[in-house]
């Protein structure tokens, strides 16, 4: 048995096609029973996972981060990438904002407090020159949920913010903004990590095979999907309405699968950075935290050695 | 005659209502994203029971709801017996009921999670402990504020303990435990919205979590009218039939 | 001509007895009326208070002295009537008989055991009834067999016969709501006689009736006491009813409550509440009851330049 | 010696009469006492009950016939007793007056105005009482007052006057239950009293007293209706206390409540309840209850074969 | 000497319960990141009050928690009223009242955005829309359920309408009303925490959302005991004593 967390979202296209076409079933025989569970949240899958509820969770880098840390190392590893990108700063269109010099005095949303957009957009405040309100600057950092961003958009009480996909989408075609900063530009080679494989570390020590066996059919199914992609999308939205039992628009998933890419690469040092840069502003604690064990990237490489592609580090 | 009056009252009230809705939406103060208009809402809710996802989530809930509910009456009872038969118990817990009571269901979900694991009883546990506690305050409350002699003459004519309980502690509170029972009913139904909020289990719960994940105010709306109208007939059916039994026993009412 | 009452009761230990003479007149406070108590010391009392005095609090601290001193001894089998001003304390003279109370001081004793709380062998009809009104007035009667564990078939028959003795049948499946005051009066009455207590605690209960029918309940409760054999305190405020019914009646002074004297009541049953002897008996009874009536009023005007 | 009644009532309207003879006692059912019932058409009547029936309901869906037929005419100031059997609709007739239920069938008029619901101008005393208990005893017995929004000094001193009316003085501040029984009557009494209504209707409010608290209460109850010229509507079980009050003592039969007669009571005033005049005057109306009793009886027996 | 006792029974009952708590994490059934040692929570309590976090929360939530409850029961009061006096609106509203009331916040949180913006009147909102019902509904089974005498003994007198509402049905239905607060309470709270997830706004609903977005399970408890505590003080200092005046008034308790 093998029991794999994953969110109904665009970001996580690995699971989402998977299981729409039993991609992972077929993959590794009859004798493995995959069970699913979704959720609606990082916080939830980590406490599933802390809870042995489930071994192997398709995450962003801030709960893998968060759990990491919490367990003192003890309890995950990340084991492989799964997509990249999809995260922009959008304006909305009327806010007057031309150039970084204008967020002066502007209100800018992030998804949550000291999640991993929170901290890209202080970053790229502070890079800007651009102090933030609670370090004495003038502009106005929100953490509101993604949702009620469109709602202060639409209400013009908020000019811009830094948010995943498919919200930067939204928020383009609903809430009447602009894409201003595509955060790939930001980032060596256009990318960085926005959902990535975890393993329980006691599965991962119980069930090497099993997990390499899945790290291999996910590899597979990252090639197949960049190789169909109409057809992925098309898998991806089914299965997020049968979920869910509301599909996205389809315009909206073409826009913003076009801004990420999906990938086994885990895009290490992106994590590492945005880790640090968040500790760098007050965020995960005193200590500065010891990321050196999170990845687990031995499985991954053998199987991409397997395939004759070349080892991550 | 007086049952036709009776509709027609709701029959106005409820068209009324819809109408400021439909005015207000025509006067398209808010966009209509976000204050949308009763045919958006009907959309969605012809779009639900035609995808089955409401008749699935309206399914899956009221079953979580009725098992969850009927297990915080038992427990909430017993516990209420134990705070009432243990004057231990009564000092320590008694004080303590209104302030657990007011733990947010976000509280449980971590521990039903590591208890029950990815189950239904996981979310069951976060309804129980959602509901419970309320049925609990309303004992508590039925046996200390209902009149001392109901008390005394059960005493006299020989009931003690559990009997004294069950024959005349239990009915004689039996007005506040309606009244707990409704506020149970509500924290029921607020705690199992956040219970199926542990993973994605299609009840209405995760349709307005999707409601709200996708800022489908329409989607929104029509689950909400659900749970309304869900709430309407479950008030109509058990909570009214029961308060008029109790209030015909007592003499509540009219009697010419 | 002296007529002992009924019961095995001993007139020598009672204050004051009440005689009917040759020609049907009363007598009363001539010499050998007037005896002094004497209680014999191996008397075995059904029910006997011994120093009992209760305070209840009222507001912010200050205390009310409702019963001071009480000493009362009821042998077995006894009928003793208590009267006394409105407020004296009578309702809570039973309330601690049925160990629904504690005395703040004294003891009292049932069968020489202290009573530390409700017995089913002492019944209270109280004052303010406490019906069931969750319960139909069958099931109200029923009560306390229930409690008791008496089987479900005789407790239909018996709730059946009480409640033809007290012409209720056909409000078997009432609610308490749907009856009027004496209604409610005679429900409280079958519910307490249906439980066949060994003492039973009365206080007021034919205070809501008519006349006749009071006078039928007064035949039958005498009735069912020669039958069982049971003691029987009665609460009335009604001096007639007290000699129509008591061996003895025990007249209680205006707040505090404490014993102010004791009547035997020497009558021969069965006795009517119109009897002239009743009557000419009562007269006596309710001069000592003026006087503590005006004590009260008295107290009233003291309490209102204080 | 036929003594006329203090108010302006004309005894030709009874259907019977109560006289004293010479000696002193009591001729009942002589030829004059009895006269044929004639209503002079222009009386202007306080209170007129007009065919008045009222059925109540009981369980699933039948009902119980508890007034039929009602009809009562009560002069201005007139003292009216209504007596009858336990359960025969006293209540619910007082209820009926007071507004608080409408008929089934008939009208009550007020100065020939349609009842349909409570006023200030009727008062009643509950046989439950219906006392507050979030009040002290002196804001219960304010509360009509302030209702009618009579000044709060005048309010402050009417409820002093009526605490010492009642003897509760000391009670002011006492909450409800921690008042006896027969205190709590006369904080009822006082607080129907101190709203000086037009109309007063007592429900046995006297039941739970004692003998000599209600002969004064009597005495003070007289002196307030002369004083005032107050209609009273005055319901007890007790015979000698309606003869002892009354103007005019209506009699109900046993279910269904019917006027099955009217007492026109001549006697002087003041009287007192133990007079042998009211005792002789109260057998004739107990010789007619007896017969309601035995009705009710026979009715019982009835009810338990079918 | 009475309250000397209740107070070591309750000093015996608080180190039972972290006697438990502390052999249960003692026993690494679960890992401490799941079931943190009380030495953990208080190290968090410490941490949290050192930095001056949790008493801004507690302060901030405070603040809101007592003008939203009391906005409630002045709101829940009015609609009640309405409700009583009016038999249009108590045949329709009255069998709504519990199944609006089981709407979770989450449906409020749209619309206080909408309506209020980021600002402290959203929460407040999201609070009074969350308790308000649960005043209202107690309010209506304290009228329909408290005995009819009252009624009849205040319309008698002269009390009718307003007058018959505030002196007669409002002081009788007390005991009910009272119930109704203390799950109007609680109900206050839940809302709370979730007003507070609608933007970062310092209160302890943000810091129990930072410490479960963080899996801080040490966190999360420590606001759990914050909750709890600031709720047993607010019950021991309002509800017991608004109960003891009343069942003091009422004679519900031994009077010797
Ligand atoms: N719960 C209480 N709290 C305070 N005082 C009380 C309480 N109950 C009774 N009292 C007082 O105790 C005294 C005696 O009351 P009790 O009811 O025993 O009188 P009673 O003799 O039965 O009078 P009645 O004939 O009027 O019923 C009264 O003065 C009353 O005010
Ligand atoms: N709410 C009610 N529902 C049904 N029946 C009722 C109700 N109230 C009274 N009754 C019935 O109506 C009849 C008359 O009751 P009512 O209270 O008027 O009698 P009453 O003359 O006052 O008797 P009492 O002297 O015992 O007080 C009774 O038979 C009673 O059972
Ligand atoms: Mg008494
Ligand atoms: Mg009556």
């Amino acid at each position: 048995i093998i029991r794999v967390g994953a969110f109904p979202n665009m970001t996580h296209p690995q699971a989402m096609v998977g299981k729409a076409n039993g991609w992972f079933e077929r993959q590794l025989g009859p004798n493995v029973k995959i069970e699913w569970t979704s959720f609606n949240a990082g916080p939830s899958a980590i406490e599933a996972l802390f809870a042995r509820a489930i071994d192997m969770a398709y995450v962003g880098p801030n709960p893998s981060i968060t759990g990491y840390v919490r367990s003192q190392g003890e309890a995950l590893r990340i084991v492989a990438g799964a997509a990249s990108g999809g995260v922009s700063l959008v304006v909305r269109n009327d806010s007057g904002i031309q150039k970084p010099e204008d967020f002066h005095g502007k209100r800018v949303a992030s998804p949550q407090l000291g999640n991993t957009q929170d901290i890209a957009l202080r970053a790229w405040l502070q890079a800007h020159g651009l102090k933030t309100r609670d370090k004495g600057g003038d502009v106005q950092v929100l953490p509101i949920a993604n949702p009620d961003q469109l709602t202060l958009f639409l209400s013009k009480q908020l000019d811009a913010a830094w948010a995943p996909e498919p919200w930067a989408t939204r928020l383009v075609r609903e809430g009447n903004g602009t894409i201003f900063l595509d955060e790939r530009d930001l980032w060596p080679h256009g990318q960085f990590v926005i959902t990535n494989l975890i393993v329980s570390t006691k599965f991962l020590h119980e069930h090497p095979d099993l997990v390499k066996n899945w790290i291999r059919a996910h590899v597979e199914l990252t090639d197949w999907i960049n190789a169909h992609l109409p057809e992925s999308k098309r898998l991806i939205n089914q299965q997020i309405q049968k979920e869910t039992g509301k599909a996205l628009n389809p315009a909206v998933l073409d826009d913003a699968f076009a801004r990420m890419s999906v990938t086994y690469d885990p895009l290490r040092d992106t994590l590492l950075t945005s880790a640090r840069s968040a500790f760098q502003l007050g965020f995960l604690g005193k200590q500065q935290p010891d990321l050196s064990g999170i990845y687990d990237l031995t499985l991954l490489n053998e199987v991409l050695q397997e395939k004759g592609k070349k080892a991550l580090q | 005659m007086k049952s036709v009056k009776k509709v027609g009252k709701h029959v106005i009230f409820y068209a009324a209502l819809l109408g400021i809705w439909a005015l207000l939406a025509k006067l398209k103060i808010w966009p209509s994203y976000v204050f949308p208009a009763p045919l958006g809402v009907l959309q969605s809710l012809r779009d639900g029971f035609a995808d089955h996802s409401f008749w699935i989530g309206i399914g899956v809930s009221m079953k979580r709801i009725i098992v969850g509910y009927a297990l915080s009456i038992v427990l909430g009872m017993v516990l209420g017996l134990g705070v009432a038969s243990n004057k231990f118990l009564e000092e320590t817990m008694g004080g303590l009921l209104v302030s657990l009571q007011s733990l947010p269901s976000i509280c449980w979900l971590p521990l039903a999670v590591l208890w029950f694991g990815l189950t239904e009883k996981a979310i069951l546990f976060v309804v129980v402990m959602g509901s419970l506690l309320s049925i609990t305050i309303a004992m508590e409350d039925g046996r200390t504020q209902m009149p001392k002699i109901y008390r005394m003459a059960g005493r006299n004519l020989g009931a003690s303990g559990l009997k004294l309980f069950w024959y005349v502690l239990l009915p004689a509170s039996l007005p506040f435990i309606l009244s707990g029972l409704k506020q149970g009913w509500a924290f029921a139904w607020r705690s199992l919205i956040s219970g199926e909020m542990i993973f994605v289990s299609l009840g209405l719960g995760q349709l307005l979590m999707t409601g709200r994940d996708l800022n489908d105010m329409s989607l929104v709306i029509a689950v909400m009218i659900l749970i309304v109208v869900i709430g309407f007939i479950v008030d109509g059916l058990i909570f009214r039939t029961l308060e008029k039994r109790l209030q015909y026993k007592w003499g509540l009412t009219s009697a010419t | 001509m002296t007529v002992n009452s009924r019961n095995a009761f001993t007139p020598e230990t009672r204050k004051v007895q009440l005689r009917v003479d040759a020609g049907g007149r009363w007598k009363a406070g001539a010499a050998p009326t007037i005896a002094p108590l004497r209680v014999n010391p191996t008397d075995t009392a059904k029910v006997s208070l011994k120093g009992i005095s209760l305070q209840y609090k009222t507001g912010n601290g200050s205390r009310l002295l409702a019963l001071d001193d009480i000493n009362l001894k009821v042998s077995p089998g006894e009928f003793l009537c208590i009267v006394g001003p409105s407020g004296c304390g009578k309702s809570t003279l039973l309330h601690l008989i049925a160990g629904l109370h504690q005395p703040s001081m004294g003891t009292v004793l049932v069968d020489d055991h202290l009573v530390d709380g409700p017995g089913t062998d002492r019944i209270l009809i109280f004052q303010e009834l406490g019906l069931f009104p969750w319960l139909k007035v069958g099931e109200n009667i029923e009560f306390g067999m229930k409690m008791k564990g008496v089987p479900k078939s005789e407790r239909r028959e018996r709730v059946q016969h009480h409640l033809r003795l007290v012409h209720l049948s056909k409000f078997k499946d009432s609610y308490i709501h749907q009856l009027s005051g004496g209604m409610r009066q005679r429900v409280a009455l079958a519910r307490a006689l249906a439980t066949e207590p060994d003492v039973l605690l009365m206080d007021e209960p034919f205070a809501a009736l008519d006349a006749q029918t009071r006078d039928l309940l007064h035949d039958e409760l005498e009735r069912i006491w020669a039958e069982t054999g049971c003691t029987i305190i009665f609460v009335t405020h009604n001096v007639r009813e007290a000699i129509r019914l008591g061996d003895r009646v025990a007249l209680l002074t205006f707040r505090p409550g404490r014993v102010k004297r004791e009547y035997a009541v020497n009558l021969p049953r069965p006795r009517h509440l119109e009897d002239p002897s009743v009557a000419l008996a009562a007269r006596e009874i309710l001069d000592d009851l003026r006087e503590e009536i005006n004590k009260s009023i008295a107290a009233e005007y003291e309490g209102v330049q204080a």
